[in-house]
């Protein structure tokens, strides 16, 4: 078991794929010869050489449509968006193209790629660089989401993703990359689609991903120590596909449902997931389904305001308390 | 300058074309323009649904480029797409089926006359959305010169398109990292009813920004099969020995309106008249002619075409509608669509 | 009383309002002098002249970049964005630019501005160009969202949109642009934010928007005459701002609800309805929330295909029967 | 062509500067310098969160524009624009409380050191996704024009940003509308961590593209505030006189680390040192030494920057956080957040 931090998973994961498999490559703006923004890809270039690893210009069409090309005539190849704000930049490639091209050519084209880039508020970046972009993602037809939590789980998933033949949008938490944790030794890989129990619980089901999971967790146990309160957490890892199964079972054993989303509040994947649940079981419900999110504003940047926006534990623990009553 | 002299100031290309291929050139020209013409019949028999975009006029780029690409080299084309779809060997009867969305349609008719697309004969698909294939051509070429396997990505698009963002992300990175690309901009002087000129800052969209991206300034007759093939030959084997992208600016004009609902009134007639002196197919006939090809033999490729199309058209119509399964087929690698267990 | 086309109705909806206000002026391409691809602005030009209608490049970020700088100064513009489809190449201007700039700048910019485009499927154009992006809308706070049904509608919904001090997203649905309706004389204004109760029913509610909106009620009709399940049929008209009032009224009376989206179904405004109902007013359902969408796949082209696709009439009778057993 | 010897290539004022402009322009270039010094002090103290992106060594481009442009023009920045703001008029001490996040600050803490803002001043805003501020100018410009008001939109960005598809479109279509604006790239070699050389196709990634819309090539020193000062002049009048846009690379260094974390260490040190020789201020106070300025009142101008730092610093120190109610504020016309009724 060695430590790791999720930064140092990000740079771990595509060294672990890229060691295992000459097709795939990894580019992005500054990953290379300055390893990333925020630092989480250094080391790369050196290992892998200028051949593999590639800086580009700022040109997020540009380099969307290289991995999907690339991907469409035998490469593996993974692509950092630096934030994930830059989507909007270059989202026809992933809405319009990407997730369109298996389905309209009649399943001719396979696009085994992977788009990595940094997601989510909590540095004080401003509405332009701290946005959940997971609902963009999760609307359209065609694309897999997978948002891990954990150090172990990135690297994990991060393989499951490179591995896939279908274009994979691979959200990191900015807020957790100095986040540690202990990693396994030898190679990880998991599966896309597998919800964890992080926490097991009677009362009510906490269903979140992402940066929201620590949260969630330290939410659930003082409200189990505090209110005698005992939920169940569920990190859903990756939101395409979805582990339905995972949420109505544990909704259906504890007959209540809190969703906590990072995401401002319309659309979010908790409405997708609420729906579901009030569809499916919904005789299995004994009380209101509740979202907790952020509210549907854009991201202000000055700390004390930030930190009134996105779902904290005293926030998770005061809708819990109030809504069980 | 007016557009028909710049045509002049074109590549004087100084490659034999023999007797052969010129025929071959003449035969593919006659097969894409009578597809076109009988797609166009077939719309108006409410046959052909949705949209449809004909090449009538510009049949000489693509047939050329048909001839001078490579096995193994890959197609990028536009919503105007038919001709290219073609020009690579694919059938014309799944083309048909296609357009009309029958299931023995190229894709079953889940794509339909926009996203003609076959990865066998390496035609690599249409995009419906402006530039967005620039940036994906990069990515073949870029996988091209990773794997070097000598292969070469050509790019065909409209001269309305270079004044979108995708263009210019796509050409310079393209420029910087040499990438065997060949970018053919078809010059038919109209976005979709809108001048070119007046909507763009130079007189020639693609080969006035060449510079911009470290490029040569390259300027051909579009309705010359033989000027075209010359410059693709010169460009393609240029890519292919990794000297880096080309940028061509084909001069060509669209014969029939934007789409199959445009009458394209919007062009002054003495411009049509002028154009259609021009034909890539009735002025390729006359030189052939005029160098000693017999008539006999341009009639023979003429009937054996329209037997081709016919043909096609009554396989076409034998095929049935594409069975409803098919909806939730092939989103995914595995095969279906599901986004849950 | 005039009988107008939905098509027609854009431009003397156009026209009422630049003849009003001599800030408004309106652009995109193929929108002047050809009047556009859907021919919805014929006469602009002739009208209103080159200055005040005008035709662009392709290139929507520069036209929408147009849009919101004119409006940080003082016009009230209106672009075209041809087909929703394309909101992806410009989606930056949309949602990081016009969507955040007032609440970042604290309130000193006020963005009055309009982008209308067609949206929607039905007409065999393939997956790129009949993309329902209303969820891609909402989903972004800082943006209003509007969708007319009715030529009436379009007018009164346009109206307030160009008066409305925010950017607003107009999208009309293609399928509807030969529908006909009377239209009442003189100046046609609505307001943001109220839906319109389409049919009265005591069974369950069908919330619904945009082309649906005819499709919904012929099926109420039908479930009423055929299977005596009589439905309360709300039209929402716009999904920021949401009247969400008059559907919790409308479900608390029904204690049912189903929603009819064109959309694909991941985080579709039916599901963000759906929890609010869910969270609410949950001890006022009698039964399951159900919600009927386009399945989560990109359209096919050809008719038989796309057909099966978007809910059709058989299909919400087909559900709703089904559900309400 | 090194890009040292690229500068002497620029534009060659004939302008002439007055005494009393020149010390304007000194002490505009000051306050700019010690501003962002401070702001940087004040990040090592921990006092300024998130992130900043600071214009040491590129202070002659923004204090010449400030002083050429005219009451009601625009200016539009990237999230490197403090010196764009002050140099419009902004008070220090709302732009200090802002990068600190505090109640005072000039957007209440709410846009942050990315996003300043001050339409009272024609500050129309820094932008922070790459690009996306090109379109946005033109749009004023083009508001300009329609109203007749002969106010001009000045808009600001880095070398990298000549790579994103944004300023294409944006460059032609303002140039087709021959709209009044002047695009200034502020070239300081790098984007983020990376050599510009090493992704773009061109040596000057601005200058080299000016063709592309049919514009004039220019390039100035920006690290010379009177050759700025002289081009900005120009080129405003000719927009005001709708004579269109310009588009100006500036030369220029970026003395620091792209933002607050990064050291820069990817500079080789004898390129570092090159460009501190041509610092604008040092070699700027040479220059009006040279010219009689007494060094006195030089040296009292940078005792009255210091102090008046010191005071805006102050200030914004004893500004609180802002209240937590305005979280919900402002997303709407009405004042308000709400989506629903
Ligand atoms: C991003 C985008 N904007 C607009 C359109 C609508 N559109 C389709 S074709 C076309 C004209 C394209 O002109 P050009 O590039 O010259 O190609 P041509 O049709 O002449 O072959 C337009 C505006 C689109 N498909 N995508
Ligand atoms: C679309 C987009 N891509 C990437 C970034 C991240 N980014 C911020 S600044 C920057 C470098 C910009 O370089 P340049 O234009 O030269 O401006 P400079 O920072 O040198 O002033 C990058 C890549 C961004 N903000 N937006
Ligand atoms: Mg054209
Ligand atoms: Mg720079």
């Amino acid at each position: 078991m060695a430590q790791l931090s999720y930064r140092e998973a990000v740079g771990a994961a595509i060294a672990q794929e890229m060691r295992r498999d000459e097709s795939v490559v990894f580019l992005g703006e500054d990953v290379a010869a300055a390893g990333g923004v925020f630092k989480a890809t250094s080391g790369l270039l050196e290992e892998f050489g200028p051949r593999r690893v590639l800086d580009t210009p700022i040109s997020e069409q540009a380099i969307l449509g290289t991995v999907m090309g690339a991907a469409m005539t035998g490469l593996r190849p993974i692509a950092e968006i630096m934030y994930s704000d830059f989507f909007a930049v270059c989202w026809d490639l992933v809405a319009n193209q990407m997730a369109k091209t298996r389905y309209m050519t009649n399943g001719q084209v396979s696009l085994p790629l992977v788009i990595r880039t940094g997601n989510g508020g909590g540095l004080r970046f401003g509405a332009q660089h701290s946005q959940s972009i997971e609902n963009w993602a999760m609307a359209v037809p065609g694309l897999k989401v997978v948002m891990p939590s954990t150090p172990e789980d990135l690297i994990g998933l991060f393989a499951a993703s490179v591995r896939d033949n279908d274009p994979v949008l691979f959200l990191e938490s900015k807020s957790l990359y100095a986040s540690k944790d202990e990693i396994p030794e030898g190679e990880i890989v998991h599966r896309l689609g597998e919800a964890k129990i992080k926490r097991v619980g009677s009362d009510a089901t906490i269903v979140t991903i992402g940066a929201m999971v620590p949260r969630a967790l330290e939410a659930a146990e003082l409200l189990s120590s505090g209110q005698g309160i005992d939920c169940e957490v569920i990190d859903i890892r990756s939101l395409v596909p979805l582990d339905a199964k995972a949420i109505l079972e544990s909704v259906a054993k504890t007959s209540r449902l809190f969703t906590v989303e990072e995401n401002p509040r319309l659309c979010g994947w908790g409405a997708e997931v609420a729906s579901i649940v009030a569809d499916e079981i919904f005789y299995d419900l004994d009380g209101p389904i509740v979202r907790i999110t952020t509210p549907h504003i854009p991201l202000p940047a000055a700390a004390e305001l930030e930190d009134e926006t996105i779902p904290s534990v005293a926030k998770i623990v005061d809708v819990i308390k109030g809504r069980m009553g | 300058m007016t557009l028909a002299n710049a045509a002049h100031e074109g590549f004087q290309h100084n490659l034999v074309i023999d007797r052969d291929l010129q025929i071959k050139l003449y035969r593919r020209m006659v097969e894409l323009r009578q597809f076109e013409k009988r797609a166009y019949d077939l719309f108006l028999q409410g046959l052909v649904k949705g949209t449809s975009h004909l090449s009538l006029g510009q049949e000489a780029i693509s047939a050329a480029f048909g001839e001078a690409m490579q096995q193994g080299d890959w197609t990028f084309a536009t919503y105007r797409g038919h001709a290219h779809t073609l020009s690579r060997g694919v059938p014309m009867a799944p083309v048909m089926a296609e357009l009309m969305g029958r299931a023995d349609g190229l894709m079953a008719g889940k794509g339909g006359s926009m996203h003609l697309t076959s990865v066998e004969h390496g035609m690599m698909g249409s995009y419906a959305i402006v530039g967005a294939h620039l940036p994906i051509a990069i990515g073949a070429a870029f996988s091209s010169k990773y794997r070097n396997s000598h292969q070469v990505a050509v790019c065909f698009f409209g001269d309305g398109t270079t004044n979108i963002g995708a263009f210019h992300e796509a050409l310079n990175l393209a420029a910087i990292w040499k990438l065997p690309v060949v970018f053919v901009c078809e010059n038919n002087l109209y976005m979709e009813y809108t001048s070119i000129y007046d909507v763009t800052a130079v007189e020639h969209p693609a080969a006035d920004r060449a510079s911009a991206y470290g490029l040569e300034r390259l300027i051909v007759d579009g309705n010359d099969p033989d000027a075209v093939y010359s410059m693709a030959i010169d460009r393609l084997s240029r890519a292919r020995n990794g000297e880096g992208p080309s940028l061509i600016e084909a001069l060509t004009y669209r014969q029939t309106g934007h789409s199959r609902a445009d009458p394209g009134k919007y062009r002054p007639d003495e411009e049509v008249a002028r154009w259609l002196e021009k034909d890539p197919i009735t002025t390729y006939r006359a030189r052939l002619v005029v160098n000693g090809a017999s008539g006999a033999l341009l009639d023979q490729i003429d009937g054996e075409v329209m037997a081709e199309v016919d043909r096609a058209t009554e396989q076409a119509k034998a095929s049935g509608p594409p069975p409803v399964e098919l909806v939730m087929k092939d989103v995914w690698s595995d095969g279906g669509s599901g986004w849950r267990n």
